[in-house]
């Protein structure tokens, strides 16, 4: 055991390069301090992430938050290890102090020594007597709770070399309104710090340095990105019901609505955000609501889309356009709530009964949540069917660096092809499932458009060109048949796959999608060191493009990567590009952790290394 | 809007204010059985909707899937029609409603689909008070799959084998009027002249308006034994309150005893007016409906009529606080909050 | 026109091998007379199938009854034509007349004169006064329609040659306890008999001659057999909710299980029929009686199946046992609810979030349904797993012959592993999910089972072996793989493919499952009439046995026949299998009729007998 | 069955009739929040079970998802569990208890669970008088979501950002009573004096019994201006009718003024007393229930204790009219028609 002191060894060593994580219990307050310090590395222009760890409970269980920092920008998760575990949670620390990397860190409340098992001599010990601390300063016991976690932010602060004033500035920040709480929290902070300048030499071998490496990149989650997308998008009704991970999705859109979309002459809503008694309930809201012609969303995750599979094949069959953003956690059944995972992928694209396919998105991070977000109306609107986005926990409730979400002034929304009262008037014929333009895609009217002209009857039975009821065989079929190249149509309108080409070798190739993202980046710099040349691409939509078949054809062998068991986009890409599936490798982290890059280049290696090739992860049927 | 107007018609055929005969309210012609209660309810709906003046196309009518989810086809041809789901009605009507609130809403639906598999939905969209009309049509079975019971059979009331219904029924008046309906009524498919006012004021009244209408499946539960035929409707019907509707600045047709009458104006100025019997109990009073409905239960009989109104209570729009513009006419101006603003915000996550 | 009177040209001729069709309107009682008809075939020794066609509605509509005689054993559909059409619905007439094969019979209601319209010079017009007729036999309105269809089919009868006696016993059988009514049902057979003696020359071409090729068989419909099944299969509980075409199953378990389930002692039940509200609530009730030991299952169709989605994820992750019986009809949403399918294939084989799979059972006639049946309770409470059996509207609402259903006195129920209070109090280690035996399969017991021991915590979240909750994630892997894993044990107890050979050559196999399969059988005759061997493989159920990969690998084509748009079983064998699509050539029949003879023919013929393979009716992706 | 045997214990620790001590009644440790409502009804649950000697292990505790839900893992250790999914949990209770009928069965359940995703399911196992104790743990909110508003939350009551609840509430008390629920109690999770005799009188109950149970969110819903916070409910509970449960052959402990006290007997010869204040009602009399029920809302209060009780209703599977012989305890015998049988089954498809 090495307890650091004045003049201990700097074991492991990084410059804007390394992972701190904080091992807290639930409900003590400890977020808003740990986000402060992934937010303070941020504002010293360093890329970073952050994320929660957080059980299924409400209060006084372990959790955890691990803070990435690399200024090659690399923000998935590195892998299982941190380089500095800051650990204020007794009943965890068994855990915790595994998990330290040798040669890092150690920090825990000293206040009482540390238990001997916990004692690894391959690592620092930081110790920090912050009880002790807390009950010199503080009477009230809330705030020796809150504090203390001001206390060991301030603490790391000096020993990784934060700049002193952006915490105060964040602090700042944070308490706008509330100015009393600033003081108390800077002192907090300063207890910390001067601690720890007192006792240790700082900083560490880990330690920061400012860079201008974020410019006007922005910090934030998914699912606020989301709400605001939805905003932007021009929903005005969000129908939801509560579940992890996706409930701040609804929030986010209220959130944001109640600033931006209140009426400047009567101030009453322009929106209407409904939590429904179910989730059976909020996609109805949805349909009824895209029916009459308003754009509406719903979001929910796992338990909420299989709940949603009938009104799906209703609004698939019957035309109506629908927005949902599912937030996957994983699986199956109640799974593990609070665990990311990517494992929807086959349920969401053959959602409901009898023949059926959905589109689905795939964001990868914040903007592309806002991005395809606004898109996804357009595309519901244009093709008249539901569009399900697959974001997931970790992209969705944890913040991530991101580009700066934009708009195009001149950009419009797309309702898609909606027959006029005046069109109606002028004697156009109007054949609700009429495919007039070749393309599928039909118009529709909206209820109240024309006195006489252009009423029809919405169905989830079977029905002719002109909406009427029918049981012919024929007629059926020919409708089936114009879903199915509506579905093809639609590609015109969804966005297309990202390729990154990495050299002149097409032995391999990676196919990834959504969170993976991060993680494969980095992954792909190790592959890329490691002397292969493999190129990646991502996926943003179901139906896939030419290019994705083409990628596939133009590589010997390409490995799907992603966060379930089954291979589940594999089986995707397989089913609707006929290809033959000895061809597709999978790569399969499943674990609930979010996908990590060490994981990730391990088994890219595996397989671009062996000689023969062997799936890896996958059972054999 | 000013595209209405009068279609070719005969002469001698009476029309609305707008022009309109009783005929350009009707729908396609019925498939359900000949005898069938369900098409007198189409038929009265037809009647109170031209009667009212209501330009067809002004009208959305949903309902889930049944004999009784059919009828929307038969009636209001001009209107958009939307057959959704078993027993999910409501939140379409529901996301429809809170997209326009300027269209009348009619839900239409059975009593499988709204008592049995229903039930969530159906006690939701009463909470919220959507402002909607919605009819069940109540025969005590499910008359599309062949005639078995459901939720709202009777006990004791005989399958068309024979058996006695072993399981306490849902009474939807009942089970309305305790979650706060502001509008709860009953009435009988054969009793047009109940219906057709009932329904007006429903059309009219501002918020969520129950009519529950017993309405004899001939098929399937018309046996003696069954509390839900014609014959037993007949017999055991009764009316609480006999109820005018009365159109704004209409005049007074009915003429009753002085002091037995009662107003109740509504949101747009039409107005209800309640003629009560000496047995009679306070329609405005929530538990005074609740227990003279147990009341004629007790005594087997079926209380009819409008049970309880409350004209004032905030509808679902009211309770949200949102715009009087209805959001499907919401273009880019209403809806985008614009670069600007989006710009600011990405400050905010710096 | 050829108006047929004594002297009549016979066109078609066919000796026990042609198609009689049935035009009625629905609600006029012609059900039971057209019964009779198939019957009275049946029971004069000659192979038959019957087949009702109708509308979604109770009263008023078109509905026709097809019978096919084939005393080759050809019971499936042959085409879209037949040789006698009785046509009593005025309103269908245009369209009947149209069906009748060329030199077929068009027998109609001659008390008003045909529409010069549906005059065809092609066909023989057998004109029967039925109208008049009753009118003058009958006062009461129910009775002129009810014996019209008595009438006509004694009509045919001379026309075709039944054996009357057999109409006579059947009459009798029918009407056991009411036998006043069997007098006037035989005086109407004879009005019709003897108008048809009287005034064509009997018989038709088209004629029956008593063989006995029927033997022991029994002719009855897919969902009878499955509600005996259940009542066999030891099933206590049945939570069902009303849904064309499953509602015949419960109705047939309810009968039987009130004949052969009562407690001779108490006169009580053995059973319960469990009318529940929704199909949600009829999935709960069966997980809770399985979970609680009881063998206990439901019936629906498609929109019940999407419903009971997040329940199906339950029973797969907590490892309670269910069996769901899936009568499929056409899809998507509420379809085409009166129409035949095989379209849940995919929704079955994934139902729910995250990565599930459930077994499937596909049975082909009411022998499969019965066996299937039994066989799925024991599959279902030996794999502690849903089970979901895909019939479908075809088989479940029609009769059928088939083998009679056979029953082994020494079988005796395989309830799984279930540790007993005695094990428990021997000491014995109960971990809920820990795999002793190394099949995946694991120990339960039944609440109640012993005061201190074998307790344990059913539940939709990750879990350890003990049934503890945990959100460790390499828990949640290694029992992710154990379900894997045990799926795969599934397959030592779930019914094998059925192969059948045709030759040495081995070009093209085919493989199909379900209904397809009397159909088919036809087909592979013309095939080898023709001069190709092509072998085929019936699916009896997934997970898929060993033998169906080597199948497709043995062959150099595998057609892949099913009753669907999107080759939904195609998807499942590329899959599972890892087979290249390319080998997989999709067939697919979905236009709501029964999958027929003439269509897999044409289809198989123009596979094999085409220079280069070519999909067919299989969108490119 | 007869393996009950004491367990090692503290020799003074007093045992019931079985020989346990309440302690053997305990379940895990709770990972609620401390000081949330849910635990103090576990501890009821655990000392009524002791009190009436239950045998752990015939107990079986099922629930939905939420907090509330995850209460069954911390009481009755050796009672098997079965957390189901959200909403949907009386149907799942409703398959155990058909499958055997000789055990006690609670479920455990939140007021979103019950009253908002599981309303339809609520309505139906009171129409079908399961024999279960169905609990209520009701915060007028979602705690394990975070506290978003559920359907029992009161018009007006204040969300913790201060927003009043514009919805009106369902109270599962009043809707209970309107499907014919047959044992309808209301309870605070701060009154374990009474909550313990009225969850022992509902195990005793043959059919279905309801206790609705006040129990704050301290995390979510404890604020001012909430109505369901401890403070608020401390306030305005009063008890209608106060009760006492008398085991089979047990004497009485309680003593009341003569005249105000009224016995039931219950199905297995235990007895409920129930000592009626002046203002009181006839808790046999359904309507006088509903009347009470509201007629306290109205005033602003939260009537609890035993509202309302039909001791004689026929239970699920007495309407099924289904074998004593629990139905996993039966085999080949009861089950299997045989051979023969199927060969004249056989013949008549013939
Ligand atoms: C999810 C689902 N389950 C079951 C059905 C089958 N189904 C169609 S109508 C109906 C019952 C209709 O009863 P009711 O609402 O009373 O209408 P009625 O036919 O009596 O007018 C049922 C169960 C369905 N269409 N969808
Ligand atoms: C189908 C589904 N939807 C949503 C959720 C998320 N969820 C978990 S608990 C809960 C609400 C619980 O509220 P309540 O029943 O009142 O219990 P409490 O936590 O307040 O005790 C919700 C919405 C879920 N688990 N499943
Ligand atoms: S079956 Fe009954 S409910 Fe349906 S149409 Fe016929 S009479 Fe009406
Ligand atoms: S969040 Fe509320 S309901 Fe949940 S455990 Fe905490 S106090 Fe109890
Ligand atoms: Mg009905
Ligand atoms: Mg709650």
């Amino acid at each position: 055991m090495t307890e650091i002191k004045k003049g201990m060894p700097k074991n492991v060593s990084g410059l804007n390069d390394f992972v701190v994580k904080f091992a807290n219990v639930n409900g003590s307050g400890s977020s808003s301090a740990n986000h402060m310090f992934a937010k303070s590395i941020f504002r010293m222009g360093i890329p970073v992430s952050a994320r929660n760890i957080f059980p299924s409970n409400i209060q006084g269980l372990p959790t955890w938050y691990e803070v990435r920092i690399n200024e090659k920008g690399h923000v998935g998760r590195r892998g299982d290890t941190c380089d500095l575990m800051c650990s204020v949670n007794p009943e965890s620390m068994p855990r915790d102090v595994k998990e330290v990397s040798p040669g890092g860190y150690f920090l825990y409340d000293n206040t009482k020594p540390l238990d001997l098992r916990l004692i690894r001599d391959d690592i620092n010990y930081i110790g920090i007597p912050l009880t002790q601390i807390t009950n010199t300063e503080y009477k009230d016991p809330r705030q020796r709770q809150l504090f203390k976690n001001v206390i060991y932010v301030g603490a790391i602060a000096a020993l990784i070399e934060i700049e002193f004033e952006v915490l105060v500035s964040l602090v700042s920040d944070q308490f706008k309104g509330k100015e009393k709480l600033i003081q108390p929290n800077i002192h907090a902070l300063e207890l910390g710090y001067n601690y720890a300048k007192d006792n240790f030499e700082c900083p560490l071998g880990i330690r920061l340095e400012r860079r201008d490496l974020i410019k006007d990149m922005i910090f934030v989650d998914g699912n606020t990105a989301c709400g605001l997308g939805a905003v932007y998008g021009g929903a005005t009704v969000c129908a939801w019901y509560p579940i992890t991970p996706s409930t701040s999705v609804a929030e986010a859109f209220e959130k944001y609505a109640a600033r931006l979309r209140i009426d400047p002459a009567s101030g009453k809503k322009n929106y209407a955000s409904i939590q429904a008694e179910d989730e059976l309930s909020a996609m109805g809201m949805v349909i009824g609501s895209n029916w009459n012609g308003a754009r509406a969303f719903t979001a929910t995750s796992g338990p909420g889309v299989s709940l949603m599979n009938e009104f799906l094949g209703l609004a698939y069959f019957a035309e109506v356009p629908a927005v949902l953003i599912d937030v996957q956690r994983a699986g199956p059944s109640t799974g593990m709530p609070t665990k990311t995972q990517q494992s929807d992928v086959l349920l969401s694209a053959y959602a409901s009964h009898g023949d059926t396919k959905h589109i689905l998105l795939f964001p990868s991070d914040p903007k592309d949540c806002f991005d395809q977000t606004v898109a996804a109306f357009d595309i519901a609107e244009r093709v008249q069917t539901p569009v399900i986005m697959l974001t997931d926990l970790d992209l969705g409730m944890n913040d991530w660096i991101s580009e700066p979400l934009e708009w195009d002034e001149d950009y419009s929304y797309d309702r898609g092809k909606i027959m006029t009262a005046e069109e109606l008037e002028a004697g156009k014929d109007f054949g609700r499932y009429l495919d007039v333009d070749g393309d599928g895609m039909t118009y529709r009217t909206y209820p109240g458009t024309h006195p006489d002209r252009g009423a029809f009857f919405t169905r989830g039975t079977s029905r002719d060109e002109y909406a009427i009821y029918t049981e012919n065989g024929d007629i059926y079929v020919e409708n089936m048949e114009r879903l199915t190249k509506k579905f093809r149509s639609a590609l015109e309108y969804t966005p297309k796959p990202v390729i990154t080409e990495r050299g002149t070798d097409k032995s391999y190739g990676v196919i990834h999608f959504g969170t993976t993202r991060a993680a494969l980046d980095e992954a792909m710099d190790h592959v890329s060191e490691k002397g292969y040349e493999v190129d990646d691409l991502r996926l943003q939509s179901f139906p896939f493009h030419d290019s994705v078949l083409d990628f596939i054809e133009s590589h010997d062998y390409v490995m799907v990567i992603e966060q379930n068991r089954d291979g589940q986009m594999r089986t995707l890409l397989v089913n609707e590009l006929e290809v033959n599936p000895k061809k597709l490798l999978p790569i399969l982290h499943y674990n609930g952790t979010p996908i990590n890059a060490t994981f990730i280049a391990e088994n890219i290696l595996g397989v671009v290394g062996a000689d023969k090739v062997q799936p890896i992860h996958k059972d054999s049927a | 809007m000013s595209y209405i107007k009068p279609k070719f018609r005969h002469p001698d055929l009476p029309t609305n204010r707008i022009g309109l005969t009783e005929a350009s309210y009707e729908g396609a012609i019925s498939t359900l059985c000949a005898g069938c209660g369900h098409d007198s309810i189409s038929a009265g709906i037809v009647r109170a909707c031209w009667e009212l003046d209501l330009p067809p196309h002004r009208v959305a009518k949903l309902s889930g899937i049944g004999c009784s989810s059919k009828s929307p086809t038969y009636f209001l041809n001009q209107a958009h029609g939307f057959n959704t789901v078993h027993g999910r009605m409501p939140s379409v009507a529901t996301g429809a409603n809170v997209a326009n609130r300027d269209l009348t809403y009619f839900g239409v639906s059975g009593d499988g689909d709204s008592a049995s598999i229903g039930m969530g939905q159906f006690a939701h969209v009463v909470r919220r008070n959507l402002n909607m009309v919605y009819v069940v049509e109540n025969n005590g079975c499910y008359g599309l799959t062949k005639g078995q019971g459901s939720a709202t059979q009777d006990q004791g009331s005989a399958s068309r084998k024979g058996a006695p219904n072993p399981y306490s029924p849902i009474d939807l008046v009942g089970v309305a009027l305790q979650l706060g309906a502001t509008f709860v009524a009953r009435s009988f498919s054969g009793d047009k002249e109940q219906l057709v006012p009932l329904i007006k004021a429903a059309i009219k009244h501002k918020g969520f308006a129950l009519i529950d209408v017993v309405s004899p499946c001939v098929t399937f539960n018309n046996h003696p034994g069954s509390t839900k035929s014609y014959d037993y409707t007949r017999d055991h019907v009764e009316t609480g309150v006999v109820m005018d509707f009365v159109p704004y600045q209409e005049e007074i047709k009915a003429k009753y005893e002085p002091g037995t009458t009662e107003e109740v104006i509504l949101h747009d100025g039409s107005a209800i007016h309640l003629h009560k019997a000496e047995s009679s109990y306070d329609p405005s009073d929530r538990l005074s409906a609740i227990n003279k409905v147990q009341e004629y239960k007790d005594d087997g009989k079926i209380l009819t009529g409008l049970i309880y109104l409350d004209p004032v209570a905030a509808e679902f729009h009211e309770m949200m606080d949102t715009s009087e513009m209805p959001f499907n006419q919401m273009g880019d101006t209403e809806l985008c909050p614009g670069k600007e603003c989006l710009n600011r915000i990405n400050s905010s996550f710096q």
